[in-house]
């Protein structure tokens, strides 16, 4: 029963990020639109898109090999499995235990290195450009990422998500300056890592300031819709890594179904939440030049940093 | 008997070749000399083997431990470097480099040089030991000017005239000796006598003493090649006839550092304490920073040898000097496997200057792929004796370095240094000559290659294993020398 | 059944043997090579045998031979650390021989290749030697006898010059390193009961000799330093990068995968077990230059386009690693928490295996793309995807597993190094709860540099267009060189999808030398691993791989859902017209981001320069692009120590000055000196 | 004659000797030099009868007798012949001005007197003082080989030294045992006949017997 319970559990969480994806990017994008006071083409949107690309033929560059096409499916097994570990709703997933979150980032960053490795393929000047912008980025992310994630984990005494939104759920509220710090690092690092303004725009084709746009300039029909999908996936997850390590109330504990719908409900309404500061913030701030990544990331990196401090100073 | 044996056959031989001159079979009778030196030595050996050392010739032979290897070693060495100078000096008479005249002088002296070393060793009245020493010098004075180039003219001069000073010098200690001696023994070659004299080291006079071990420093020093009383040793190896080299590096400067430690003996146990160690191993380190030094801007391949030989005394002569069981076994090791090494490398080194008629380095190369014999040997002999294992080298300076930091941490850094830049210097030179491509001027030559494999294979062997009764030897000679 | 060391034992003189058979062989090339490395390889299975035999049994035997010196014969020993080693040295060393039977081959009828064949030979019975060996005398006969061969090996195409030049600095570093591991034997020997009678050399009487204080840290610093020469540390590391591109393939993957772990063996042999319990600051120092190196060898790395000299370099990233590993276990040895240090340094010993794995895979893959297009600058690769259908994707995994990317083994490592360094708030130091964080950063950037270090190898190397000027013809390798690559690369797979078997195995080595064992299950089942407990943190690859798998199935299915067309046309590239493959990025552009940002850390002199019929214009014909990254502690370090040592070389020579007189002043001043003062 | 007077007589000639070999370092022309130095030879020989005499030690007329033989007769005759058949150039030419020999000298005499003092203390020949003139014979043969050009010059020096040598067995120890004076005889006599050879080598090589032609074997810059 209480397996039953759990593997339904696992099963709805995979249901929510697949399908739930391209709902939150919808929404974004319409807040957008309203924010910029254009007509928008509705939170659907992205459904549209995608069903539009899967239906579509293939073109695929002259020298591609099979990396090229097999990318977006390592792409999207990988987030998608990554998708079966953060808790979205309950905390009783079968598969959480799988992965912390440091194999949790290193999930990502397979996907990321095949992105890169078929931008390569190509052959092109852009795809080049694209990978090569893309790993510059990521490795910069990176270590601000782990010391945020250490900040975090030194109070919880654990990397496992569950069990740290877990802690945080179980223990009275107490206000904490080092996850204060962590948060505002871990949203510096989302925003590079999910690569939205002002680290990249998901929205431009001009050519010298893309960098994940470049890197999936040749591909078409079910493969950019493969990819595409994962980006949206990405960005929820990575939302919903946030509110797991920092605003975890809500999600139902272990084995109350009751606490289902209300938690589902909460879930939806900091996401929107979440959708709304992105597009505040996308609107407000401009894309910066690539050599301004560095100092933002690095900015990231002694909020963390300095989170960690003030845990063993102030705590 | 054994002895006298041993010591006439030299002479015999010597004059025999006098007479024969650069007749046919005159190289053969070398080798035939020093092969029947050598086995007699081998009797020798077994005799102090079953019996433990013992007096002879009333007194005045004297054999242990610590001469019998030497000796051995001397008439060994002199056996192969006979067989190497037959096809090397007579590719040196092919191409004019020396007359008939100059082949029957190099015989002669030859074997009495070896004669002069052989009675230096087993000796035991200090004065015939000075005398022995003296000889050595003189025998080779000559064989050293053999080509008549002016550089080695030059270079025999320098020798006979800065190795005469300085054993006049050693002469002098030697006076001073028997001057603190006769009070006890009174007149008569008693009180020259070491066996006495270590017998009764407690009750000499320690001022005299000190003052005579310095004399005796200097003097055998000269004849050791230690810094600063090295200049002779580069000249006089780099332009004699190789097989002079090889012996004068091999042996020479074996039998002058034993002269020195023998005398160290008795000082010590005169004075009750560690001066004339110091005294030594400040020698020593000097001589080995100087050599490694030198080492590096070596344009002519002998020349560089011979200061990796002024290198290797240092460190035996350290060794010496830093006392301790450990040290002193190392040492002992050190002068038989440097000599075997050496001269083996001396005789490789020999083959490629013929290679190349030249012995200046930047000419040489490619060896491995002209000879690969003579190649492979430098190669493995450089790498034995810049102390890579498993050759014997390494064996003793393992063992001196970790009596070293264990007695003298304070001495390690400068000692690191010299190793490790003589090491550099010796390496730094040698890959270019080994490996690479062959120059065109490069000649294939007829190589005696028995000497370099038989060194080379016991180098390698005393690396891997050390026979009992040999490590039982040297600790008698321990005994004999850490008091 | 024999016992480990036996077997071990027969592999080294089998080994031995073959060296001396080699050279009658030597008319005979072709069977000449098969012969040898046939028997090197089987020689590698009995060693592996023995290895693994030992650390599963993990009980120690010793044997004394005969050889050596007459009181100081060679002792061998086989406890699961050594095991451990001899196992990872041997699986390296059967793949690589059979990659060489191949791979050798193709100097036959250039050169003679039995200097090869005997030097290999050797050089593996030096490493298996060096793991064995129990008494100091015999572990420097086969350091030094690996060093050697390993030397020889390296000069082997010894008509350049550049790889004359690269053999000598090798050597010479080597052999300085070996002389501190000497000096430091030689401290815990003059300790020891029984120094003057040579008993004391051995490593028993070492372990009972009670050193202390600044002589155990004087002994620990000479020691670590001179292994840190040979696995190629920062600052130590000049000659990796010069000697492992000079060597033929098959002995760079030896070299870097199996040699520099004898180095690591010895750094956990003395910290671990000759010396007392350290002080703390041996393992920060271990931590410190850790970090450095792996820092400072990815970001070198990153900036090479010899594709062997990058790979030099990321040895020396990973040697980093394990240091971190190490020095971590050290830390928390220092502070009596045995079981933190099981997993710090199970951690270490873990990347040490899956180092040698995808390292040899990576050098022996290089050695591939050598044999096929015969050069080893990448600029003017590309492509090869298309032309060597198999060396590719085990390239490719060997590049996922030294990018510490999940499910493979690289991953596994670099998670528990994580994991480690999450334990350190538990320290009673609050300094060092402060600084190691920041390691874990630094650890952190490193494994994303190396993977875009990779996504440049392989992207370059084997994927998009080729990029030499004039077409030359590749072609993909023989069976056995494939073989080679592909027993190493399922090696990958195999331990990073199942960790927990070989770390159960391994567990002997905590239980022997730190005597407590780690139990990585926490309760949970075989495929779990959760060192510390399962709350904490927990991963298991075969889980994240059937997801994965299970996905991309799914996926699949969705996609192909509709029956869609797939054609070919030119690369679009936003409409540009006319791309030619010059126009690709390549291994000097990929990097040029991070050159930036890093730029400080080299010396980069960086030029443009216009030519062609009007250079001044503002369309010159052509233009000239040239980059030079230099290693900044060459100029700080060997630079200024070679040119002093020159100058102090000048001064000596002066002594030479060629006048009698004054020689004949030397001594007669050097007698006045001893007569007045001494 | 009694002991005392042997003894007086003796250090008489060790202060001749002294002399003598003041006067090598002072002495410009070779021919004078090789007077000097017969008659040092002959001073030796006699301080050798007279002590052999007075303490009645025979082997010591013997050594006497080899003395007055080798470096009276035959070696300044050897060095004649040479010099007269190489024409070499009469006048001696010197490194340094031969005042400055001359103050280093005294020097040395004064150095080898104070440290041949305690070694003297603990002496009962009558001989003894004269230790401290065989050290300084020594010196002053080692101090002008360093300062002269030429070969011969040197070579004198260098036979002056073992008269030094000579003068300290016979002086400080009634002579060593007759098997080592016979060994040293022996050795010089070689040593003679070596130099010889050499000096026609070094003139047939270099034409001159000046030490200037032979600094080219040197470490280069």
């Amino acid at each position: 029963m209480e397996n039953v319970y759990s593997a339904l559990m696992q099963a709805l969480q995979l249901t929510i990020v697949v399908a739930g994806a391209p709902l939150l990017t919808g929404w974004v994008r319409t807040l957008k639109c309203w924010m910029q006071g254009r007509r928008t083409a509705g939170l659907l949107q992205p459904y549209r898109d995608l069903a539009r690309l899967f239906s579509k033929d293939i073109v695929l560059a002259e020298n591609a090999s099979w990396i090229f096409r097999f990318a977006p499916y390592v792409v999207f097994g990988a987030t998608l499995m990554a998708g079966a570990v953060i808790p979205l709703i309950s905390f009783d997933l079968p598969l959480g235990a799988t992965a912390d979150i440091i194999a949790l980032v290193a999930l990502f960053a397979t996907a990321r290195f095949f992105l890169a490795l078929a931008a390569m393929d190509t052959g092109t000047a852009f795809g080049g450009m694209g990978s090569s912008r893309e790993m510059t980025v990521a490795s910069l992310a990176e270590p601000a990422m782990l010391m945020s994630i250490f900040t975090v984990s030194l109070a919880s005494q654990s990397t496992s998500l569950s069990q740290m939104a877990h802690v945080i759920t179980s223990t009275p509220l107490v206000l904490r300056p080092s996850l204060a710090f962590a948060l505002l690092a871990f949203i510096l690092i989302a925003v590079a890592e999910t690569g939205r303004v002002p680290v990249d725009n998901p929205a431009t084709h001009l050519e010298l300031t893309m960098i994940h746009e470049a890197m999936i300039l040749e591909y078409s029909g079910r493969h950019l819709a493969l990819i595409e999908w994962a980006g949206m996936m990405k960005l929820l997850l990575f939302s919903s890594i946030g509110i797991a390590c920092f605003f975890p109330w809500g999600i139902s504990g272990h084995g109350d179904p009751l606490m289902l719908p209300p938690a589902f409900v909460i879930l939806a309404a900091k996401l929107a939440l979440i959708g709304i500061f992105i597009v505040l913030v996308e609107t407000g701030l401009a894309k910066m030049r690539l050599f301004r990544v560095p100092e933002f990331l690095g900015s990231a990196f002694l909020l963390a940093t300095l989170g960690m401090l003030s845990f063993f100073i102030l705590e | 008997m054994i002895i006298t044996a041993l010591l006439v056959i030299n002479l015999a031989a010597a004059a025999v070749l006098a007479f024969m001159g650069d007749r046919k079979l005159a190289p053969e009778l070398n080798i035939a000399g020093s092969a029947a030196t050598f086995a007699a030595s081998l009797a020798l050996a077994v005799r102090v083997h079953d019996e433990g050392p013992f007096v002879a010739g009333g007194g005045f032979f004297f054999v242990d431990a610590f001469n019998v290897y030497l000796a051995v070693l001397t008439a060994f060495v002199s056996m192969t470097t006979a067989v190497f100078s037959r096809r090397y000096m007579a590719h040196e008479r092919r191409h004019g480099k020396i007359g008939h005249k100059g082949m029957r002088f190099y015989h002669a002296m030859f074997q009495l040089f070896i004669f002069a070393m052989l009675l230096a060793l087993l000796t035991n009245n200090i004065g015939v030991l000075w005398i022995a020493m003296e000889l050595a010098t003189l025998s080779t004075v000559l064989l050293v000017s053999l080509y008549r180039t002016p550089p080695a003219v030059e270079a025999a001069w320098k020798y006979f005239i800065l190795c005469g000073v300085g054993i006049a010098q050693a002469l002098f200690g030697t006076v001073l000796l028997y001057f603190a001696a006769e009070k006890i023994f009174g007149e008569g070659s008693n009180g020259l006598l070491w066996t006495n004299l270590s017998a009764a080291a407690g009750s000499l006079e320690p001022t005299v003493l000190s003052i005579a071990f310095i004399f005796l420093m200097v003097g055998y020093g000269t004849k050791v090649g230690l810094v600063p009383l090295h200049n002779w040793l580069p000249d006089a190896h780099s332009e004699g006839p190789t097989p002079i080299s090889a012996v004068l590096s091999g042996l020479l400067l074996n039998v002058a550092l034993y002269a020195l430690v023998r005398c160290k003996v008795l000082v010590d146990g005169a004075t009750h304490s560690h001066k004339a160690g110091y005294i030594m191993m400040v020698f020593g380190l000097l001589s080995v920073l100087v050599a490694a030094f030198s080492l590096l801007r070596q344009k002519d391949v002998k020349r560089m040898f011979a200061y990796s030989s002024i290198e290797h005394m240092g460190i035996a002569t350290f060794a010496f000097g830093l006392g301790g069981p450990v040290a002193t076994f190392g040492a002992l090791l050190h002068m038989l496997v440097h000599s075997l090494t050496k001269s083996s490398i001396f005789f490789t080194v020999g083959h490629a200057a013929q290679m190349h008629s030249t012995q200046d380095i930047s000419r040489i190369g490619g060896l491995v792929k002209g000879n690969p014999l003579v190649g492979w040997g430098l190669m493995f002999g450089v790498a034995a004796i810049a102390g890579m294992p498993p050759f014997g080298v390494f064996t003793s300076e393992f063992l001196i370095l970790t009596a070293l930091i264990k007695d003298a941490p304070y001495f390690v850094p400068l000692f690191l240094l010299g190793i490790a830049v003589a090491f550099a210097a010796l390496f730094r030179r040698v890959i270019p000559m080994v490996f690479g491509d062959a120059p065109s001027w490069q000649k294939p030559i007829k190589a005696s290659h028995m000497p370099v494999l038989v060194h080379m294979g016991l180098a390698l062997g005393l690396g891997l294993y050390l026979p009992g009764f040999l490590s039982e030897w040297f600790h008698m000679a321990v005994e004999m020398l850490v008091k | 059944m024999q016992s480990p060391l036996d077997l071990s034992i027969a592999s080294v003189i089998v080994l031995l043997c073959a060296s001396a058979a080699a050279p009658l062989l030597s008319s005979k090339q072709k069977h000449l090579v098969t012969f040898t490395f046939a028997a090197s390889a089987f020689a590698s299975l009995l060693a592996f045998a023995g290895g693994l035999s030992a650390l599963y049994g993990g009980a120690a035997e010793s044997v004394k031979l005969l050889i050596g010196l007459p009181d100081l014969p060679f002792y061998l020993r086989l406890d699961p650390l050594s095991g451990f080693f001899i196992m990872v040295v041997a699986a390296l060393g059967f793949c690589v021989s059979i990659y060489s039977i191949g791979y050798v081959r193709s100097f036959i009828g250039r050169r003679s290749v039995t200097p090869l064949a005997v030097f290999y030979c050797l050089f593996m019975a030096g490493m298996l030697l060096v793991l064995l060996s129990d008494d100091a005398y015999s572990f420097m006969v086969s350091w030094e006898l690996m060093a050697l061969s390993s030397f020889l090996l390296v000069c082997f195409e010894d008509e350049r010059p550049q790889n004359r030049k690269a053999a000598f600095i090798y050597l010479l570093i080597a052999h300085i390193g070996a002389i501190l591991i000497l000096l430091s034997f030689g401290l815990l020997a003059g300790n020891a009961a029984g120094f003057t009678d040579f008993s004391g050399y051995t490593f028993q009487a070492m372990r009972e000799s009670g050193i202390s204080g600044g002589w155990a840290s004087a002994a620990f610093l000479l020691g670590f330093f001179g292994f840190a020469a040979k696995a190629g540390v920062v600052p130590l590391h000049a000659w990796l990068p010069e000697a492992h591109p000079a060597a033929p393939s098959n002995v760079s993957a030896l070299m870097s995968g199996a040699m520099l772990k004898t180095a690591v063996y010895g750094m956990a042999r003395l910290s671990f077990d000759l010396l007392p319990v350290s002080a703390w600051w041996w393992g920060g120092l271990v931590l410190t230059l850790g970090l450095i190196s792996a820092l400072m060898g990815v970001l070198y790395a990153l900036m090479q386009h010899d594709l062997k000299r990058l790979l030099a370099y990321h040895s020396v990233e990973n040697i980093g690693i394990i240091l971190i590993g190490l020095g971590l276990a050290m830390i928390f040895t220092s502070f009596n928490m045995p079981l933190m240090a099981a997993l710090a340094l199970t951690a270490g010993l873990y990347h040490t295996l899956n180092h040698a794995m995808f390292k040899g895979l990576l050098f022996m893959g290089s050695g591939a793309v050598l044999h096929a297009t015969g050069q080893r600058n990448m600029e003017g690769m590309g492509g090869l995807i298309h032309r060597m259908p198999w060396t590719a994707p085990l390239f490719l995994v060997g590049c996922l597993s030294i990018s510490a990317l999940p499910p493979l083994n690289g991953f596994v490592s670099e998670w528990l190094t994580f994991q480690s360094f999450l334990l350190s708030p538990v320290l009673p130091s609050r300094l060092l709860n402060i600084l190691i964080p920041l390691g874990a950063a630094m650890l952190a950037l490193t494994g994303v540099l190396a993977a875009a270090c990779f996504v440049k190898v392989f992207g370059v190397v084997f994927l998009g267009r080729w990029r030499g000027r004039h077409k030359t013809e590749v072609h993909e390798v023989g069976w056995s060189m494939r073989a080679g690559m592909g027993l190493t690369a399922f090696a990958c797979i195999a331990l990073g999808v199942f960790p927990t078997l070989m770390i159960d195995m391994m567990n002997s080595i905590p239980g022997a030398m730190l005597g407590v064992k780690l139990d990585v299950h926490r309760g949970l089942s075989w495929i779990w691993l959760a060192p510390v407990s399962a709350e904490r943190a927990s991963y298991s690859a075969p889980i994240a791989l059937l997801g994965i798998c299970a996905a991309i199935a799914a996926a699949y299915i969705v996609a192909h859902a509709r029956k869609t067309a797939v054609r070919r046309a030119p690369a679009w590239d936003c409409g540009f017209e006319k791309m030619t493959s010059r126009m690709q990025y390549n291994a000097t552009s990929f990097s040029m981001p991070i050159r930036r940002i890093f730029g400080f850390l080299f010396s980069i002199k960086e030029g443009a320069r216009a030519s062609g019929k009007h250079p001044s214009a503002f369309f010159p014909g052509k233009y000239t692009y040239t980059l030079r990254v230099r290693d900044r502690l060459w100029y700080f370090f060997y630079k200024p120590a070679a040119d002093v040592s020159f100058w102090l070389a000048r001064k000596a020579g002066k002594l030479q000055h060629g006048r009698i007189q004054i020689y004949l002043l030397y001594s007669f001043v050097t007698l006045i000196a001893l007569l007045v003062f001494a | 004659m009694t002991v005392s007077f042997a003894a007086q007589i003796n250090s008489v000639l060790a202060a001749l000797i002294l002399l003598a070999s003041f006067g090598l370092l002072v002495q410009r022309r070779i021919y004078g030099l090789l007077h000097i130095f017969a008659w040092q030879g002959l001073l030796l020989s006699i301080s050798a009868a007279v002590v052999g005499y007075s303490a009645g030690l025979h082997h010591l007329y013997i050594s006497a007798a080899l003395t007055l033989s080798l470096k009276v007769i035959a070696l300044p005759y050897i060095l004649y012949v040479l010099i007269h058949r190489l024409k070499i150039h009469r006048e001696v030419e010197e490194v340094v001005r031969i005042p400055t020999t001359m103050l280093i000298g005294i020097a040395l005499v004064v150095f080898s007197y104070h440290l041949t003092a305690p070694i003297t203390e603990l002496s009962d020949l009558v001989t003894r003082s004269t230790l401290a003139v065989a050290l300084a014979t020594i010196m002053l043969g080692l101090l002008m080989m360093i300062t002269r050009k030429k070969a011969v010059t040197q070579i004198i020096g260098f036979l002056a030294m073992e008269n030094g040598l000579f003068f300290a067995a016979t002086s400080a120890t009634y002579g060593m045992p007759l098997v080592v004076e016979l060994g040293v005889a022996l050795d010089i006599l070689i040593a003679a006949f070596i130099f010889g050879i050499f000096f026609f080598q070094i003139r047939t090589t270099f034409d001159t017997l000046d030490l200037k032609a032979m600094e080219r074997l040197k470490e280069e810059e």
